[in-house]
């Protein structure tokens, strides 16, 4: 990109005020307000589920508000439609792979504004040429007529990215860019956001990473519960406590957890583990009792690692020892059945639950198996009996049963996916991100859960890019980057400290 | 220029080769397989046939299906030429008029679609129920007999061995290329087939994908029910009656995947064509009768499982030896 | 228990019976069964039925025709003449037809036997075939390659037919040679391209003979259109377009059948039975309805030979087959 | 069991309001719709047909579908013809053993699509074509009509004096069973599950390869069931059984709100969308209403009613 004179303006381009949403059994977003101007780069910030995803929804149309008002430079806009709001110069980068991976690259790109020639013959030739800057940009090195299928999610990624950059939008919606990219990627990105920042565009960035945001960014919203904890507030004019004070709103959520017995005999050895999926040779020791933290970002192996743990994906070598055996885990089934191994999914929606079906179906599938009389049958009494324990041990709330877990709130369906290990008896757990998109409280209090389940007994390997979470929760904790475990750190529960520890093993 | 990486991928290759040695072993066990009669009747099958295969492949590309093209095609036949018969309609206005109901019937189905949401199987379940009512309740399965010559004339036009219909179906079948490959709107249709989430989010317009996909499949299989009409020189009540099988196995063994994104018309064709030469070299060959349901099947299970598996190895091999190291930055 | 109590059709005796409500029913739409519309008209006012009707069920599926036999059966008919739309399956809904004492009367092909149908007053198929065949070969003066094209697989009549030719070219003694192409009578494009492929193929066919309707527009259609009247052909039945092909001379002839005959018949003895009459024991359940080779120059007076033929097999029935 | 339990409820209230209507309005307006005769054979058709959606319904339970229940209905049909008139078989072992061809045929679609990953829809539209095929090569199309009597009154008898066929009660039967099966066997469960997210009932421990198998060799075996039902009801085992079943087994679970996308299946809402099928063409025809006109009813009947289920379900509210 070729420097040009500065021609930041810092004029207010798009003003939200007053905006309420509400989704059947939830305020998502209440009397929220924004302000975004040219030529800054504005961070939201909020913990999962404060209603940063349903603001960016709003802002490019894919909902429209209940209440409220949004004005694009001063004047009330409407978005009926993404349509609406990309023709209104707003553009944005999905956490969802939002890309047509039978398309080339290029055609993704410029996706919403084919090149043609004549009426509307799509020219191809003009489409590579036209992506191929922007492609340059942000690094792909792909040719631009690479189908998209063919490329490794980090490249798919910075696609997005070009593709976002490309719509020459006044206004960019960054949600969290960099949650799949190396740290080296992100330096990147951040002199090419600084670059369009000094274009006068107008940029949201939201992100998890507080030190990316004070590295980039120039102002601050944040969200908590669906409400304003901060406006506009100058970053230069707030301290990282402040902050995290406005998102988490309480400051002993970083507060240390009551003590627990110490960590009994190891339950779970590995050895030099290597797969097909290129990690490299894994080594850890988990114990009884104990919480191990497995901190790394997206995309650094960690949910390889445990999915071959519990026989998903094939280990190519190495060794595994379970209560000092070794064992070779072909499925889930066997991990379940013979090792007693439980795996909470970070993908809950997809991986974890069965949103069509009941409570009772959800968390009594682990153990169906094992209430069967006569061969097949599942008394429901037997069944309820089974599973009510573990239910209530977790403080699920539902109405009854068979209300279908898609209706219950993201804290009590991550409740259900463990519960559902627990009613099986698992005890070794292995919890992948447990806290997406769960508000504050009921994160504090599934923190609390994992704490008291190892404080009973059980051996968690908690994996987390969240790094309060494994700070607060882990006795130790492993740093994974690039499909191998770069340290392993005892945990004192001090974050500053921690935190630092974990950062230099990163980059 | 046209692309040939989306229009030549692996399973076409494979069907090529298999064509290929199709005909010349069939040439070579039967010379009458080239003569110039035979070649005109298995080329006007093939010629009607594979417009209702692409017919069912535009749908597939959206990542629907539509079990209505037989009733569409059969009522499109039967109201052009009842229009003609009874009514003494001009013939041009008499197609025109089909081929407008064709695309209208694919709009009907297009827009329950897109309105409701259903699975489209379903949807188009009922609509064949009732289109193909809508025929029988007309003619009361009776033929409308003596259609105008120039139309039934047209159905035994040859040049040499290439029937005149031919010519209308290369002419669809290179326009349904160009439009999916060269204009605007069937990219937009294949992205919305490969990923809807993600058109929505770019604002693409579905609902206009979804009518026009529905809409060209409607019009091909007007146009194929048309062409059928003008070979047996009458209207036929039945006419789309046994369309279900060929319309699905064409794009399917042609590669199509039936979660949408994908539209091989060269496979498609390829796929048809290897079809029409296993019917005619039964024929030829005056095979037991009985084997030929039983060797349909076998066509079917053997080209996708080939398909998927043995050519699939061969594309993944192909993008690892292809594949870059992740995005470095300079 | 019985709905229409009004017809004890089982009583024996002469007792004042009412007429029969008669029902022809054919196997699904087809040209061949339209004749039988007039002949129950015809048979309605020469025996005063009290109704009758012919409904065509939508489709060639027996689950149509049995939904429509029900249906007029709960309306009020008392004796059915049907076509099996499966020949074989039809015996499902004859059997529980014929427990409620309703006559039922195949017509225009027979229901697998065992049956509980009464009569099968049909063309015998076997024999049509036969002639058809005979007559294409002396045609082509006894020697050469003859082309049978005939009907689905699933029905029965399918092998009598195939053998019937077979028979007729076992005669020639090798004279001719036989090329037989069958399940080609699914629907109007299927044997229109199996037959275009069989003429395309074989350059040196010299004769025709199909023993089925769609095979039978197909093939005649070809040699117009080849304008070849070098093949000789004979077809079956009496379609339009195949008997405008026999008066051009693109065919030696076809060989008609008498649906009308079928029905009237049926209707006549329908109303018999209902009245108290019993099939005689012992007696033939088949009754050949006629068959005759439709050649060029009777092609505008086939339909006269076969409604005196009728008039003949009805003036002669009730001595022959039912006793009063 | 499964979630929106009351929508559910509604929607099948819905549906028996509906027959219960038509019902009403044809006993009036059609004279001869109550005769014994009608309502028997009525009921008889609905009882084969809900059995043919059963066998589909069993395949769309787990979000596949099975292109070839008419092929396996008509090929065990043969068989079970052949074992009772050729091998002179008694009609009970006679229906074990086509009981078991159809559920090993089943077996063989399940095996197909497990080992190859290949999509139901393209495996068993193939195998629909290799069953019915093998079965003209081998029976070269000759039927079997002298079936033992015992064998083909079954199906006439009417029960305890009532309009009502045996085969009602199988149809009845299977579907108690089936209830069961999805209420309260563990392996009904896990094929709603597995239907319903298939990825997330295989990391719950559960074993979707064997979940698949065991799914499509229950359906092959319904298929069978029906098919026997049917031959029972035609006196004879004909080669074209099966072979318009196809889009019919389809009507009555679709109808019934069982969706096709899995995981969600109702028993008695597929009885009951058999019945009202059976009911309207019955009746319209009795009404006067031109038979060929019929097929137009049964469309919309299908439009509507799959129309109206998704509006009851989306009258719940599905949270974003």
């Amino acid at each position: 990109m070729s420097a040009e004179p500065n021609p930041r303006t810092l004029e207010v381009r798009l003003e939200v005020s007053g905006i309420r949403k509400q989704f059947p059994g939830v305020v998502a977003l209440d009397n929220v307000s924004f302000r975004l101007r040219a030529g800054e780069i504005h961070a939201l910030l909020g913990e999962n589920g404060a209603g940063k995803s349903t603001l960016i929804k709003i802002l490019t149309g894919v909902y429209q508000p209940d209440e409220g008002e949004i004005r694009l430079d001063g004047t009330p806009v409407r978005f009926a439609s993404p349509r609406a709001a990309l023709a209104a110069g707003i553009s944005v980068v999905h956490q969802e792979r939002n890309l047509i991976p039978q398309f080339t690259v290029a055609e993704n790109i410029l996706l919403e504004r084919i090149p043609t020639r004549g009426v509307q013959l799509v020219d191809h030739a003009a489409i590579n040429r036209l992506a191929r800057p922007w492609m340059d940009m942000v690094g792909v090195e792909a040719a631009p007529a690479t189908p998209v299928a063919e490329l490794s999610v980090a490249q798919m990624q910075l696609v997005e990215i070009a593709k976002a950059l490309s719509l020459q939008a006044h206004i960019l919606l960054m949600d969290e860019p960099t949650a799949a990219i190396t740290p080296h990627e992100v330096g990147y990105l951040f002199r090419i956001l600084g670059e369009l920042r000094r274009r006068n565009v107008a940029i949201v960035f939201v992100s998890h990473k507080l030190e990316e945001v004070f590295e980039l960014c120039d102002r601050v919203t944040v969200l908590r519960d669906g409400r304003n904890a901060a406006s506009d507030v100058e970053m230069a004019t707030i301290n990282r406590d402040r902050l995290v004070t406005y998102m988490i709103g309480r400051a002993e959520v970083i507060a240390k957890l009551p003590p627990k017995p110490p960590a009994g005999e190891a339950v779970l050895e590995v050895a030099g583990l290597t797969t097909k999926g290129g990690d490299g040779a894994l080594s850890l020791v988990l114990r009884r009792g104990e919480v191990l933290g497995l901190y790394g970002l997206v995309g650094a192996g960690r949910s390889n690692l445990a999915k071959t743990l519990v026989g998903e994906i094939k280990a190519t070598g190495g060794e595994v020892r379970v209560r000092g055996a070794v064992t070779h885990i072909a499925s889930f089934r066997e991990a379940l059945e013979k090792y007693r191994f439980g795996y909470v999914s970070e993908d809950r929606k997809e991986e974890g639950l069965i949103l069509l079906h009941s409570v009772r179906a959800n968390t009594s599938i682990t153990i169906w198996r094992r209430l069967r009389l006569l061969g097949q049958w599942i008394a429901r009494s037997i069944e309820d009996a089974a599973i009510l324990p573990s239910l209530r041990e977790l403080d699920v709330r539902s109405h009854s049963l068979s209300q279908s877990v898609g209706t219950l709130s993201g804290g009590n369906q991550q409740k259900v996916s463990i519960a559902k290990w627990l009613a099986a008896k698992a005890d070794i757990l292995i919890i992948d991100e447990p806290t997406v998109g769960i508000d504050i409280k009921t994160k504090n209090a599934l923190h609390e859960l994992i704490w008291d389940l190892a404080a009973k007994g059980k051996s968690i390997l908690l994996i987390s890019s969240d790094m309060p979470e494994v700070i607060r929760l882990s006795d130790r904790i492993l740093v994974m980057r690039n499909h191998a475990i770069v340290g392993e750190l005892p945990n004192d529960h001090q974050y500053d400290e921690m935190s630092e520890a974990i950062m230099a093993r990163l980059s | 220029m046209l692309r040939l990486r989306g229009l030549v991928p692996g399973v076409a290759l494979g069907l090529l080769l298999i064509d290929l040695v199709g005909m010349i072993v069939l040439s070579a066990v039967r010379p009458q397989f080239l003569s110039d009669y035979n070649l005109f009747v298995t080329g006007r099958d093939l010629s009607i046939l594979l417009l209702v295969a692409l017919a069912q492949m535009i749908v597939l590309s959206l990542g629907q299906m539509n079990l209505s093209i037989g009733s569409i095609g059969g009522l499109v036949a039967i109201i052009e030429s009842g229009l003609m018969v009874r009514f003494g309609v001009p013939v041009p206005v008499a197609l025109v008029a089909g081929l407008l109901l064709g695309i209208a019937c694919g709009v009907v189905n297009g827009l329950l679609v897109y309105w409701t949401k259903i699975n489209s199987f379903v949807l188009t379940l009922g609509t064949s129920y009732v289109f193909a009512g809508i025929n029988l309740g007309i003619t009361h399965a009776t033929p409308f007999y003596h259609i105008p010559n120039e139309v039934s004339s047209f159905g035994q036009a040859r040049f040499g061995p290439i029937p005149f219909m031919a010519a209308v179906t290369i002419v669809l079948t290179l326009l349904l290329a160009g439009f999916l490959y060269q204009v605007v709107l069937g990219r937009q249709l294949l992205a919305v087939g490969g990923n809807s989430v993600a058109a929505r989010l770019s604002g693409l317009p579905i609902r206009r994908a979804t009518l026009t996909a529905h809409a060209i499949s409607g019009f091909l299989a007007a146009v194929a029910g048309t062409m059928l009409m003008a070979q047996l020189g009458q209207g036929q009540p039945t006419i789309g009656a046994t369309w279900v099988l060929p319309s699905f196995a064409g794009p399917i063994i042609g590669g199509a995947a039936l979660s949408g994104g994908s539209a091989p018309v060269l496979g498609t064709v390829l796929a048809m064509v290897l079809i029409s030469l296993i019917d005619d070299g039964l024929v030829l060959v005056s095979a037991d009768p009985f084997w030929v349901e039983f060797l349909i099947g076998a066509l079917i299970l053997g080209a996708v499982v080939l398909g998927r598996t043995h050519l699939g190895d061969v594309r993944v091999f192909l993008r690892i030896s292809t594949a870059r190291p992740v995005g470095s930055i300079r | 228990m019985l709905v229409v109590a009004a017809c004890g059709g089982t009583t024996s005796g002469g007792g004042a019976k009412t007429t029969a409500a008669v029902a022809i029913v054919p196997g699904g739409p087809h040209p061949y069964f339209e004749p039988m519309r007039q002949a129950i008209v015809d048979a309605k006012a020469d025996f005063s039925l009290s109704k009758g009707t012919f409904e065509v069920p939508s489709d060639w599926k027996q689950d149509l025709q049995n939904q429509l036999l029900t249906s007029l059966a709960a309306k009020g008919y008392d004796g059915f003449g049907i076509f099996p739309t499966d020949g074989n399956a039809a015996n499902g809904i004859v059997s529980q037809l014929a427990a409620k004492n309703y006559p039922v009367i195949a017509v225009g092909g027979c229901v697998q036997e065992p049956t509980k149908t009464t009569f099968c007053i049909a063309t015998d198929v076997a024999n049509s075939a036969y002639t058809g065949a005979k007559a294409a070969i002396q045609a082509m003066g006894g020697k050469g390659v003859l082309l049978h094209g005939t009907g689905l697989l699933t029905d029965p009549n399918t092998v009598l037919r195939v053998d019937a030719v077979k028979k007729a070219v076992a005669e020639t003694n090798g004279a001719v040679t036989l090329i037989t192409i069958t399940d080609i009578d699914k629907d109007a494009q299927t044997a229109d391209t199996a037959i275009n492929q069989a003429l395309a193929t074989h350059k040196d066919i010299t004769g025709i003979v199909t023993s089925a309707y769609n095979p039978t527009v197909a093939a005649a259609k070809a040699l117009r259109t080849l304008g070849d009247k070098k093949i000789k052909m004979v077809g079956i039945d009496d379609d339009p377009v195949v008997l405008a092909a026999v008066k051009d001379g693109f065919l030696i002839g076809t060989m008609g059948q008498n649906p009308y005959g079928q029905a009237y018949i049926a209707a006549y003895a329908i109303n018999q039975i209902h009245q108290g009459c019993k099939k005689k024991g012992g007696d033939p359940y088949f009754i050949d309805s006629g068959t005759l080779l439709i050649s060029p120059e009777k092609v505008a007076t086939y339909k006269d030979d076969f409604k005196t033929l009728t008039k003949s097999i009805v003036s002669g029935f009730k001595d022959k087959y039912l006793s009063c | 069991m499964t979630g929106g339990a009351l929508l559910r409820q509604v929607a099948l209230l819905a549906l028996l309001i509906v027959t219960a209507g038509f019902w009403i309005y044809f006993s009036v307006a059609a004279s001869g719709f109550t005769s014994d005769f009608n309502l028997f054979s009525l009921l008889r058709f609905a009882a084969i047909q809900i059995t043919i959606g059963f066998a589909q319904m069993v395949a769309l339970s787990i979000g596949d579908l099975n292109l070839a229940v008419g092929a396996i209905g008509g090929a065990t049909g043969m068989i079970a013809g052949w074992a009772m008139q050729v091998l002179g078989l008694p009609p009970l072992v006679a229906v074990v053993f086509a009981l078991a061809a159809g559920m090993l045929l089943g077996f063989g679609n399940g095996l197909l699509i497990t080992w190859t990953r290949i999509n139901s829809f393209i495996v068993t539209l193939a195998t629909a074509s290799l069953i019915t095929g093998a079965m003209l090569i081998v029976t070269h199309a000759d039927p079997f009509s002298r079936l033992p009597d015992s064998f083909t009154s079954f199906s006439e008898t009417e029960v305890a004096s009532l309009p009502v066929s045996n085969l009602v009660l199988v149809m009845l039967a299977v579907g108690v069973a089936l209830f069961f099966l999805y209420r309260n066997l563990s392996l009904g469960r896990e094929m709603l599950a597995v239907g319903a997210n298939r990825r997330a009932a295989r990391m719950s421990g559960l074993s979707v390869d064997r979940v698949v198998l065991l799914t499509h060799g229950i359906s092959g075996a319904l298929a069978a069931t029906a098919g026997l039902m049917a031959i029972s009801a035609d006196h004879t085992a004909s080669p074209s059984l099966g072979s318009d079943w196809l889009l019919a087994s389809f009507v009555a679970p679709a109808i019934g709100g069982t969706l096709l996308s899995g995981g969600l299946v109702s028993v008695p809402g597929t009885i009951l969308g058999g019945v009202l099928l059976a009911t309207i063409s019955n009746g319209l025809l009795l009404v006067g209403i031109d038979n060929f006109w019929i097929t137009v009813f049964l469309g919309v009947v299908l439009l509507l009613a799959v129309v109206l289920d998704r509006v009851t379900r989306a009258a719940g509210g599905a949270v974003p």
